[in-house]
């Protein structure tokens, strides 16, 4: 990678999340871009243009590289016609369940609810499904693609007690089901199912053994009493919590200069 | 004299004349876009009731507005809501919250099996996604077995077969042959499903142009085709226009009005002043404005 | 219909059989051309051009309509490419699999053998699978076009005992059958089966209560006894056998002159 | 410098080292078009045994010439034959008589289960067409179930995973985005199902190219991309040539000899002229020559 790998001193905590992001990505897979999300979005497109050139994206329905565009014109949602112009090729939404690997290798998922095992909700919320407190969007894709993709990362746009749940009152996607690292495979669900779990706060990954959510890093200038005192169930706390690492300085004039260019990310 | 081809073109009268109360219809479209929104009015206006509507996946606030007008009964979608606009759909929202709908809950994997298992003739299709979820317990006519070959535990989608589909599209010729611009999202898998499809679409074009490019034929002979311009809105249509941000978020504050403090004053409003009043796509699109639509013109 | 609706006097068994064929065409139904038998083809194109504007073509995965055409150029195989200048829209050849109906509401199907159940085999023949005495091509999509149009016809070239016997060595399309007019309904078959026979010796249908196959015409020169040698298995035969009904004038010039401009028909 | 895309072009030799004994090869095409040949001879050339020979539906005589070859031990398709040139294909036939290859018998509908359910990474798809033929008792990987939401009798077709799909298209960019001419038959449903595709094309094409109509691009990303002008012939190539009519009958006749009359001379002969003693297609468009390759352009 060319360009300058000084770590940068002066970021917004979204374009940290985006670059944690954009290093998830492997060079050379079949990378769904959530167009309404801007922090994956952002991420994404960041590894494309710095470590990924292999990468086919999949935009708004279509494939394509967009390696040569020197700024990214803003698209914000799932339905804009707009990217169409970049296209290599598209597909019909409903080709995505012919094979859903031919989509994505990865995905991201959000809940309004989220357990100790990464098992989420989109449902709702309340104990009687006929009757629920607070009805949910829905599934939206998320179950078949989490199913059906190589890994996936469960992603919240905010970190409290009523997102992070000892248990969630639906599940909409599997995560690792009752725990155990065989708490997929018992089911039949193939993949390495949910790699991280990105917050405002910090990014949590999986206990190899019980599967259980365990804290793997803070963002600059959070506690981990802090995560604690956010999260609904029992953190598993590992001794040594580092800061989670923020972009090059390539990286942030990348994502400045190149992707973001309307500023979200420094919203 | 020789023989000629029958026109299948309607007008939007003609064709909201096919709807019935207890229907099921699929509704084209993908979120904010490409919705058939001039039959969506018509059926509104003609006060359909007890409707099944089946989609889009991904659904959105066409869907809401039905149920604000009161014509579903129950729903087959995997997600309600405005993207940014809003999270939640809110008539949907507060329907569901009280029991008022019926939900056949699924995923995006599992509402193309439905739609498939329809187009297929077959009672249901395998569905492996949703094992471990709450799926098969919050929707009951999800059937859990073990498939025949490998024995291992499958979902049973069952079929969802729409009497009616009504979808968007850019073009069509007069017998049928549509071509969207873009993807058209899932409005193909709905055409196969259903035993009757309405496409409303921008322009009606000769058939020596569809011909210039048959691979962009998207829906080889749909049943009646209703010409309506500006049909979408306040929706995006691929490479017309884009979103009416402001009228979406009109209807999202009266939908808010309802769900937030039980006010359906601002709805009735809305209902009145831009279903009801007017009689005609035409008389919507008076009240609408000519300096909106044309601002709206993509890019 | 516009034109001389005389009926022609000279004329060959093919164009004869292809007139009936065409006869069979509803207007507005979609139907597949199948474009290896020439006799099925011209007959469709026939109904096409004369009774049917609005039929929907299936022609070597496009649908089309030929109307306009002055001439049709011939195409003789399910591959040939040249064709597509007509297209109105392509289907790949597995978008059949997604709704068969979208294909054809109708459909041709041939046999090594055929009972007089009405069901065929394009497997083999003989009595052990593994050892055949004869290994046909295989069933293309006849199984499943059958299944899923409204009516299907049985169609052969010739018409002997090796052709028509009494019990299939194997099914590859579903006729009646055991028989009885439930035979479809009790295996939980949709459609209404096969209609006729159509063989260069005479028609057959079905007998309403039984299913068994019924002579119904004899084309000219061919006399009952003849059909009834050359079949194996015992024949229906109603007190009046007619004649089959030729082409009329009109059905015949427009034969000759817009389809089958080689003269295949004729041959 | 900034990153650069890799291309995915292989020469065919580099491509045919991804061939392996045993392995489950999908081929594309139809009957008498669009095969990717120069692939099917570097299979023979390199005597690859053992082979799980995938399609296409229908098939035709690129399968029969593996099946001459000796490289095939069980067969998947719907119909061998080519259509005017012979009814049955003539190796096929004895090979199947005389017990010495494994048939996955099926019929189209079928054919599209067993390849979707691989795509879908399910273990089988429900058919219902084909109850009440042999069809479940000469093919035993197809199983009879209940459906469990009707508890009608259903097919349960079995995934059939290729390993491998090899394609014949007219155009690829250099990144694997592939344009056929017309429709290319059943060869995506072969790239969903394959764990890896090559597509032999007529022509690579800039990816600008590529991009002025996307629409039309039919496999987006098939795993290498290997050039081979004249690369289908004898069989036809939409948009570029017909099928060579002399040569399949040269082909036939060949079969004929060994069908009729047990003589593999013909064959044998066909084999070292065209396959083994050309190293490359290059050799073999020369063995065939210009002036008939120029014979067969289309129209």
């Amino acid at each position: 990678m060319a360009g300058n790998t000084t770590l940068a001193k002066d970021f917004t905590i979204k374009e940290l999340l985006a670059t944690f992001v954009s290093r998830q990505v492997r060079d050379g897979e079949r990378v769904a871009v959530g167009a309404g999300l801007h922090v994956p979005r952002a991420g994404i497109l960041l590894a494309h243009l710095t470590r990924c050139p292999n990468v086919r994206l999949y935009v708004v329905m279509t494939f394509t590289s967009l390696l040569k565009e020197p700024r990214m014109e803003p698209f914000y949602t799932v339905y804009d016609y707009r990217p169409a112009k970049w296209a290599e090729g598209f597909i019909l939404h409903d080709d995505f369940q012919e094979d859903p690997r031919l989509v994505s290798d990865t995905f991201v998922v959000g809940g309004l609810q989220i357990d100790k095992f990464g098992n989420s909700n989109l449902i709702g919320v309340g104990k009687d499904y006929k009757h629920l407190d607070f009805r949910g969007p829905g599934a939206v894709g998320t179950l078949s693609m989490a199913h059906y993709v190589d890994r996936y990362y469960l992603f919240v746009q905010s970190h409290d007690k009523r997102i992070f749940v000892d248990k969630c009152d639906f599940i909409s996607t599997v995560g690792w089901g009752q725990g155990g690292a065989d708490g997929r495979s018992k089911l039949g669900i193939p993949g390495s199912g949910p790699v991280y779990c990105i917050t405002p706060l910090c990014i949590m990954d999986f206990d190899e053994t019980s599967k259980r959510m365990r804290l793997k890093s803070v963002h600059p200038g959070v506690t981990v009493p802090q995560v604690v005192d956010n999260t609904g169930f029992e953190l598993l706390i590992p001794k040594d919590v580092p800061v989670t690492e923020g972009p090059t300085e390539e990286e942030l004039r990348t994502l400045r200069e190149r992707i973001d260019i309307e500023g979200m990310l420094r919203k | 004299m020789l023989p000629e081809r029958k026109s299948l073109v309607l007008d939007e009268h003609a064709a909201a004349a096919l709807f019935r109360d207890g229907m099921t219809i699929a509704i084209g479209g993908f979120i904010n876009s490409s919705h058939p929104m001039a039959l969506v009015r018509q059926l509104i206006r003609r006060g359909i009731k007890n409707l099944t509507v089946v989609g889009a996946a991904s659904g959105g606030l066409d869907l809401d507005l039905l149920i604000a007008a009161g014509c579903v009964k129950k729903l087959v979608t995997t997600y309600m809501g405005g993207e940014h606009y809003c999270p939640v759909a809110p008539f949907f929202r507060i329907a569901a919250q009280r029991g008022e709908l019926d939900i056949f809950e699924c995923d995006e994997g599992m509402f193309y099996c439905a739609l498939r298992a329809a187009a297929q003739r077959l009672p249901s299709t395998p569905w492996k996604a949703g094992i471990g979820t709450s799926f098969p317990e919050i929707n009951p006519e999800i059937k859990l077995y073990n498939d025949p070959v490998s024995g291992e535990p499958m979902l049973a989608i069952p079929a969802i077969k729409p009497d009616l589909a009504i979808i968007y599209a850019a073009h069509s010729d007069a017998f049928g042959n549509v071509q969207h611009i873009g993807t058209g999202f899932g409005d193909r898998a709905m055409w196969r499903a259903a035993d009757k499809t309405i496409a409303q679409v921008e322009r009606i074009i000769p058939n020596e142009e569809v011909r210039k490019n048959p691979l962009t034929t998207s829906l080889v002979g749909v049943d009646a085709v209703v010409r309506a311009p500006y049909g979408s809105h306040p929706f995006a249509a691929p490479g017309y226009y884009i979103e009416d941000a402001g009228h979406i978020r009109e209807y999202v504050d009266a939908g808010n009005a309802f769900a937030k403090k039980g006010d359906r004053g601002p709805i009735n409003a809305y209902l009145e002043k831009y279903i009801l009043k007017p009689k005609t796509h035409e008389d919507y699109l008076e009240t609408i404005g000519i300096r909106r639509l044309i601002s709206l013109h993509e890019y």
